[in-house]
């Protein structure tokens, strides 16, 4: 088995199981119609829905494996919807209001970036800055009303189709497709991690630490621009007090559903982007079942909790040594990888 | 002063100060005993919430669950008051024991799942507010006699402002909080977490035992805190507080204490606190900010004391230096 | 005179629409208005009156963001003999602690929501979709109350699903899209109720998206009127509102400077009207109407 | 017998780390636990001490058996242990570190006053002065370890642990250190010693023992043990050749002419007093000082780790800006640090990354070292500095400590620079790899490289240099080149007060 395969295999499983606990509550959850042109069925809007999520997952991954963090992507999804809208708005063209919005993220990004990497503020905090006041950034934009437009070739990118799947999906899974060649064909993967697992090391081996942790942090940027673009452009307007609201709490889920570190180091995109996808099941598993909205929340939990408990490495060792104790029942002591303590 | 260590605190008391004298400049009147009252009154539930952030970020993790234990605590009390007939102490007793198991449990899972305490809370803080939700999707009022009249309570200052109760237990809370993080075994045992868990555990920390106090003193708190928040409302309700947990994580922060763990003081947590309840009350006394302004403002006030926090850290320990 | 303004926050273009209107009715009164943002916290909402209480101001407008938990400061500002007027919400206290409430009925919002589908079906079986507010909001909750009130005597009329698109745009699409999913692709679905007008207008685009008409595949009935949904009415795509007003202040300023000038004393509970609007109202003069308030 | 470990074993993924070791400890003796680096010294204590589960065996305190399934249990058990990376809360102070576990309480509150003057009696006898008050992470190394040491000999009633404890020790901390343990002994502990250095270990230890690849080898008295084959066992081979080229003392002439590069007045207030130095082409500086001299900061000033605020640096093609590593790096220089674990390693990170570290930070992000280059660089300085390892994946923080230090020398020789700066390079390094590692800096040199080499070792410093720099407080007090670099020289030149400046040249 390929070692990306293998990587994301745990993930892989726990979409199966959760896709499969839906079926059990929704039977059709699997159905896929093909009408006008268009696929349509509970795992197409699984796959569109989790387009912001998915996009954010992107971003997050990078920045969790510099040992970052980053909580103003939702915030920034609403700065960068407000100012597409803003633009279209104001008469300018398709163009120039998605290339305003991406770089709105990216400026943002770079701040917080800079914050982190120059000013040494710690990336919870840094973030958080821009959490709390970006979104008064975005309201200011709006006027804290929703900046409804009239563009057909930006809301294609909303809610359009080509080639009968909805465009959000193709526009995660370019952006994951090109992060992952980017991270891994160049050098900048083992960059990032080498900067995440020992900043000061890979300093003094000459690794530019600081423009790693902008770049990532722009690069969270961008992605939340992206995902700020697809929501406002969904809705057909600028939402600067909901869109992209708490977020970035999923992102961060889903990068460790993904089973990367907060504490930095090795990563998996591809893996998160999964994670992405298993939140929004449950998401979207939670509306189809019809239960009561009070439970949302607990069922989200619940399921949450325990797939972590699932994935869980320890609870694996766990099992992997009563597994070896039974066996050295066995006349030949077999002494199969116990893992120490020392691993956590 | 001697000791590096103490200069993250002397700057946050410092900038703390600085700030109060700026206001006062613009605004008299902040500086009246009202005023000054009703920063510990307001803030009362966040700081006790923040003590035991305090403990929580100085041993490395953090805890996101507070807020909505702080909204299930009001939910659950003023159901238990209404359906039970239990007196409001028990009430409160078998509110706290709830609320430790339930940090205790959150510890135990970070500790033995070896997973980020950042997921585990969030996982608890949906799983709280989910179970508030389903104990009452609507806010219930809590007019109980004993219950009211504990709010009642209040020492009138010179000048009339109030030292409440609620306040006073915040600041019992910080007494409690120093003398548990700086002046106990436990208290070492979580410095030496955020120094290192490899490095605790090899010189002789239990760190499983350690872990899951940490979280259960973090769920006591935000239970106590969430007392003091239904004492300070009258009322319970499942949407209350949402986002909590990041303006506490903000004031610990403030406070001088480090994110990554290890190092910070718990008083400097009350400067935190104090700092951030002036901030909102600088905004309600200028009374000219729009919705968003306010957050911009925020924003940028915090930012600042962050960065003016950093500089003096930075003059202070080159100057030592040299 | 000065008057301090405790605002929920900006969470939606109908608060945003308030606050413009409240800002502008004091500014053409000639009063100092003191606005506070709680961002949708009560605690900084105490904290607010609070300080406002100790600042002296002359009156208090409160929009509470929770019917409870306010007794403590209302009898703060009674002691220090500030009159508090609500705005908007109504609040679970003794009503001698504040001067009056100004707002609508959220349960006969409901009501009238409901009983314009009533009328709309006539005997025709209808099953009908609902998008709820914030779950635990008071307005979600009495705006529920309200509908099934006026469904309660008529079978044909049921509600097959319910859940919360937490009053946003985007709520409400994605909940109507799951919807229609469940709902053999909205075919077994007659109308929409919805809990306020932002999710409606989501859930219609949803429902366009579906290959659906609405507005008569599916009946759109929903609450506060902001000029998006009417535009939407104007097009056809929507049939029904329940308009809640954005000018709350006017009636709490008439009312306190009646009071300040020889002392009366209005009524507890000023009701605004709540309107019902339809195709047949002119939806799109309406629209025009809004569309600069702020909304 | 004190204690008795019973057909110990323990496997890593993919290895077999110890394979029934058997081992005991008499009360009243210095123990030593020899072997090359990666034979499982390290990893046999651990599995003593609790912090690793074993998978078989059994130990035995005083005839009961014990099974520490953890660190708590094991100092409650009167084990005392200083592990092989200094393992101390660098964001304690000095006091809270040596009590920590055992603070003296009144009604479960510590009592500052007291726990200070419990550490400053801890610390009597080492000959620190240091500020008990002050964050333990604002000293050097050195410190540190002499801290751990005053710790873990508190701790111990009945067995100490000495993992490598005087990898980072001068001369005179360890003798104070060797009269500890001899007063411990006669006291009746039992003390298990590691070291890489074999006169320390003849001078104090009664008996010896050693692994290699996991494998008992050997239990014998000191005194009846001779050092060749003592590193026979360690090796496992014949030791001809190795004492061959222990005696080829190669000291010709650096290549002569233009200076590679000059440092002229040099410094940095409060840090490092201004100084000048020419480095020849093909030469080998050693710089020696007692513990906080400065050695370790003016290796970081001239690699632009901090900034220095006086002096120039030039080489024959004019100034040259060193503001940080990445402008040393370019400049051509490279520079193995003091800290490894620390300063070092990526450790999560597999060796090959980490030797490719450097050159690809150099290479920039767009331009990856191809693959097959990679492998071929991890292949060859795993063979070349006989690296330990199950392979080129595995990570580096799963190696032993003398293997890292392979992986970090490893990295900057790829970077071939022409001046390189080893911060103590063959701390923790067994006595096979120390040779390996010596001639390899002579072929270095022999090829046109510079090399400053700061180590504690004054005999390897000696063997080594073509010219010996000494600072004390911070400042180049002597230079000894030629005939004049011996061991006496150095040793007064270190211990000289100020009236003895005429030794400088
Ligand atoms: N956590 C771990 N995971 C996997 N392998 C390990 C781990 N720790 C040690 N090893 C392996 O076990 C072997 C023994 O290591 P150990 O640290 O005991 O060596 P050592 O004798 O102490 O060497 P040194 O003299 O270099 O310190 C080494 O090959 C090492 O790679
Ligand atoms: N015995 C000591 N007493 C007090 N402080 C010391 C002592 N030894 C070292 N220090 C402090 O530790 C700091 C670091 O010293 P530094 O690492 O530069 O020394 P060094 O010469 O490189 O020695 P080594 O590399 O052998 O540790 C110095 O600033 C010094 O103040
Ligand atoms: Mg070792
Ligand atoms: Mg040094």
């Amino acid at each position: 088995m390929p070692a990306a395969v293998k990587r994301i295999l745990p993930q892989l499983i726990t979409l199966l199981g959760v896709m499969v606990l839906v079926s059990l509550v929704f039977p059709d959850f699997l159905s896929i119609d093909y009408s006008d042109g268009r696929l349509v069925g509970p795992v197409i809007d699984v796959l569109k829905r989790g387009a912001p999520v998915a996009l954010l997952a992107v971003g997050m991954t990078l920045v969790v494996a510099t040992g970052g963090i980053d909580l103003s992507v939702g915030t920034l999804m609403a700065i960068t919807g407000a100012v597409a809208a803003a633009a279209i708005v104001a008469g300018h063209g398709l163009v120039l209001a998605i290339v305003l919005a991406l770089a709105a993220g990216l400026c943002a990004g770079g701040f917080s970036g800079f914050l982190v990497a120059v000013v040494g503020i710690q990336p919870i905090v840094a973030t958080l800055i821009l959490m709390i006041s970006g979104r008064g950034i975005a309201q200011l934009i709006t006027e804290g009303r929703i900046l409804t437009f009239n563009m057909p070739g930006f809301a294609f990118l909303g809610s359009g189709t080509l080639l009968g799947v909805p465009v959000p999906v193709w526009i995660w899974l370019a952006v994951t497709a090109l992060a992952i060649v980017i991270v891994r064909r160049t050098a900048l993967g083992l960059l990032i991690e080498s900067v995440g697992i020992n900043r000061r090391a890979s300093a003094l081996a000459g690794v530019n630490a600081r423009v790693i942790l902008i770049a990532v942090y722009m690069a969270s940027g961008l992605c939340a621009a992206l995902a700020g673009i697809i929501t406002t452009a969904d809705i057909r307007g600028a939402d600067a007090n909901n869109a992209g609201l708490w977020l970035e709490l999923d992102a961060i889920l889903a990068t460790v559903l993904g089973g990367n570190s907060l504490r930095g180091g090795r990563f998996s995109i591809s893996a998160a982007v999964i994670g992405a996808l298993i939140i929004q099941t449950i998401n979207t598993g939670i509306l189809l079942a019809g239960f009561p909205s009070e439970y949302n929340l607990v069922i989200k939990a619940v399921l949450v909790i325990l797939i972590l408990v699932v994935q869980s490495p320890s609870l694996a060792g766990d099992l992997k040594r009563l597994g070896s104790q039974l066996s050295r029942r066995a006349p030949r002591r077999s002494a199969k990888a116990a893992p120490q303590r020392s691993d956590r | 002063m001697r000791n590096p260590r103490l200069y993250p605190l002397l700057a946050t008391i410092a900038i703390f100060i600085i700030a109060y004298a700026i206001c006062y400049l613009q605004f008299p009147y902040i500086l009246s005993t009202r005023v000054a009252g009703n920063l510990l009154t307001d803030n009362a539930y966040l700081g006790i919430v923040a003590v035991g952030m305090t403990i929580v970020i100085l041993s490395g993790g953090i805890d996101l669950s507070v807020g909505s234990v702080i909204a299930f605590s009001g939910v659950f009390i003023a159901v238990m008051l209404r359906d039970s007939g239990l007196h409001p102490l028990a009430v409160f007793a078998l509110l706290l024991v709830i609320t430790t198991a339930f940090g205790a449990a959150m510890g135990w899972l970070i500790y033995r799942l070896a997973m980020p305490a950042f997921i585990v809370t969030l996982a608890g803080m949906f799983l709280v507010r989910g179970v508030a939700y389903m104990m009452s999707i609507d806010s219930i009022p809590i007019d109980h006699p004993f219950f009211t009249s504990l709010q009642r309570v209040y020492w009138l200052m010179p000048g009339k402002g109030r030292l409440t109760l609620i306040g006073v237990v915040m600041l019992l809370a910080f007494v409690v909080g120093h003398i548990i993080a700086h002046r106990t075994r436990f208290g070492a045992n979580v410095f030496a977490l955020g120094g290192g868990e490899q490095t605790a555990r090899l010189m002789g920390s239990r760190v499983g035992r350690t872990t899951v106090m940490i979280y259960a003193f973090s769920g006591l708190m935000a239970g106590l805190g969430g007392i003091v928040f239904a004492l300070y409302t009258g009322s319970g309700y499942p949407l209350a507080t949402v986002g909590t947990e990041l303006t506490a994580i903000a004031t610990v922060v403030i406070g001088g204490t480090l994110l990554t763990g290890g190092a910070g003081y718990v008083f400097g947590t009350l400067f935190g606190v104090l700092t951030m309840g002036l901030i909102q009350t600088y905004i309600v006394f200028d009374g000219t900010l729009s919705s968003w302004w306010t957050r911009i403002a925020i924003g940028v006030l915090l930012l600042a004391f962050i960065v003016l926090q950093k500089g003096l850290l930075r003059l202070t320990t080159a100057r030592s230096a040299a | 005179e000065t008057v301090g303004f405790s605002q929920i926050g900006s969470e939606s273009g109908w608060r945003a629409a308030e606050t413009t209107i409240t800002r502008q009715q004091a500014e053409k009164r000639g009063i100092d208005l003191r606005f506070s943002d709680a961002q949708q916290r009560q605690e900084n909402q105490i904290a607010a009156l609070r300080s406002f209480v100790a600042q002296g101001v002359d009156a208090i407008l409160l929009a509470p963001v929770v019917s409870t938990g306010w007794d403590n400061i209302l009898m703060e500002a009674r002691d220090a003999e500030i009159p508090v007027v609500l705005l908007d919400r109504r609040i679970d206290a003794p009503d001698d602690l504040y001067m009056t409430a100004v707002g609508a009925d959220s349960v006969h919002e409901g009501e009238v929501a409901g009983g314009w589908l009533v009328d709309e079906v006539g005997d025709r079986q209808c099953n009908v979709v609902e998008l709820q507010g914030t779950t635990g909001s008071s307005v979600a909750i009495e705006r529920k109350q309200g509908f099934e009130n006026a469904i309660a005597d008529h079978p044909n009329i049921s509600i097959i699903r319910s859940q919360t698109g937490d009053f946003t745009r985007s709520g409400g699409k994605e909940v109507m899209e799951s919807f229609l999913q469940a709902e053999n692709g909205g075919r077994n679905i007659c109308a929409l109720f919805s809990h306020n007008d932002d999710m409606a207008v989501g859930a219609i685009q949803a429902i366009k998206e579906a290959g659906l008409n609405p507005g008569e595949d599916i009946l759109t009935v929903s609450i506060d009127g902001v000029p998006d949904y009417f535009r939407a009415m104007a097009n056809g795509d929507a049939n029904a509102t329940v308009e809640l007003t954005p000018n709350m202040a006017g009636p709490a300023f008439d009312a306190l400077q009646a009071w300040w000038q020889d002392g009366t004393l209005p009524p507890k509970f000023i009701q605004t009207p709540s309107t019902l609007y339809t195709q047949a109202d002119d939806p799109e003069g309406e629209y025009q109407r809004r569309k600069d308030l702020g909304y | 017998m004190l204690l008795a470990l019973q057909s110990l074993t323990k496997t890593f993924v993919g290895m077999k780390a110890l394979d029934e070791v058997d081992f005991e400890l008499a009360s009243g003796e210095v123990h030593a636990l020899l072997g090359e680096n990666g034979a499982g010294k390290s990893t046999l204590i651990k599995c003593l001490t609790g912090v690793y589960r074993r998978d078989a065996g059994s130990i035995l305190l005083d005839g009961r058996d014990i099974s520490p399934d953890s660190t708590s249990r094991a100092q409650a058990l009167g084990i005392g242990t200083v592990y092989q990376e200094v393992n101390l809360l660098p964001n304690l102070t000095v006091a809270q570190n040596l009590t920590f576990g055992h603070e003296p309480r009144r009604f479960g509150i510590i009592s500052p006053r007291a726990q200070r003057r419990r550490a400053a009696q801890m610390l009597e006898g080492y000959g620190l002065d240091i500020d008990l008050d002050r964050d333990l992470g604002s000293y050097s190394v050195a410190v540190q370890q002499l801290v751990a040491i005053a710790r873990a000999v508190e701790l111990s009633g009945r067995v100490l642990i000495l993992d490598e404890p005087t990898a980072s020790l001068d001369d005179r901390e360890v003798q104070m250190l060797f009269a500890v343990v001899r007063r411990l002994r006669d006291r009746g502990l039992g003390i298990i010693f590691v070291s890489h250095f074999l006169d320390q270990v003849y001078a104090l230890c009664d008996r010896i023992t050693v692994l290699r690849n996991g494998c008992r080898i050997v239990t014998e008295r000191s005194d009846s043990l001779d050092r060749v084959r003592l590193i026979e066992h360690m090796l496992g081979r014949e030791l001809a050749a190795q004492e061959e080229s222990e005696k080829r003392h190669r000291r010709s002439a650096p290549l002569a002419g233009e200076p590679l590069l000059s440092f002229a007045g040099v410094g940095r207030r409060g840090f490092v007093e201004p100084f000048d130095l020419e480095v020849q082409r093909g030469e080998v500086i050693g710089m020696s000082g007692l513990l906080g001299s400065g050695r370790t900061e003016t290796a970081e000033l001239m690699f632009g780790i901090r900034r220095m605020h006086s002096g120039t640096v030039s080489d024959a093609e004019g100034d040259l800006r060193l503001n940080n590593p990445r402008d040393a790096i370019a400049a051509g220089f490279g520079f193995a640090p003091e800290d490894r674990k620390t300063d070092g390693i990526i450790a999560d990170l597999s060796i090959r990354d980490n030797i490719v570290l450097a050159m690809q930070a150099r290479r920039g992000w767009l331009r990856r070292v191809p693959r097959a280059e990679q492998k071929r660089l991890a292949a060859d300085y795993i063979e070349r500095l006989d690296i330990r390892t199950s392979g080129p994946e595995k990570a580096v923080g799963e190696l032993s400590g003398g293997n890292q230090q392979k992986v970090v020398l490893a990295r900057w020789l790829a970077m071939n620079p022409r001046f390189l700066v080893l911060d103590e390079p063959t701390r923790g390094i067994d006595v096979g790899a120390h040779a390996e590692i010596l001639q390899l800096v002579r072929e270095l040199t022999a090829r046109g490289m510079a090399v400053l080499v700061i180590s504690s070792e004054l005999d390897e410093l000696i063997a080594v240099s073509d010219r010996v720099i000494v600072l004390r407080d911070r400042r180049q007090v002597a230079r000894l080149s030629g005939s004049d670099i011996t061991l006496e020289n150095v040793v007064h030149a270190i211990a000289a007060s100020d009236e003895h400046r005429e030794v400088s040249a």
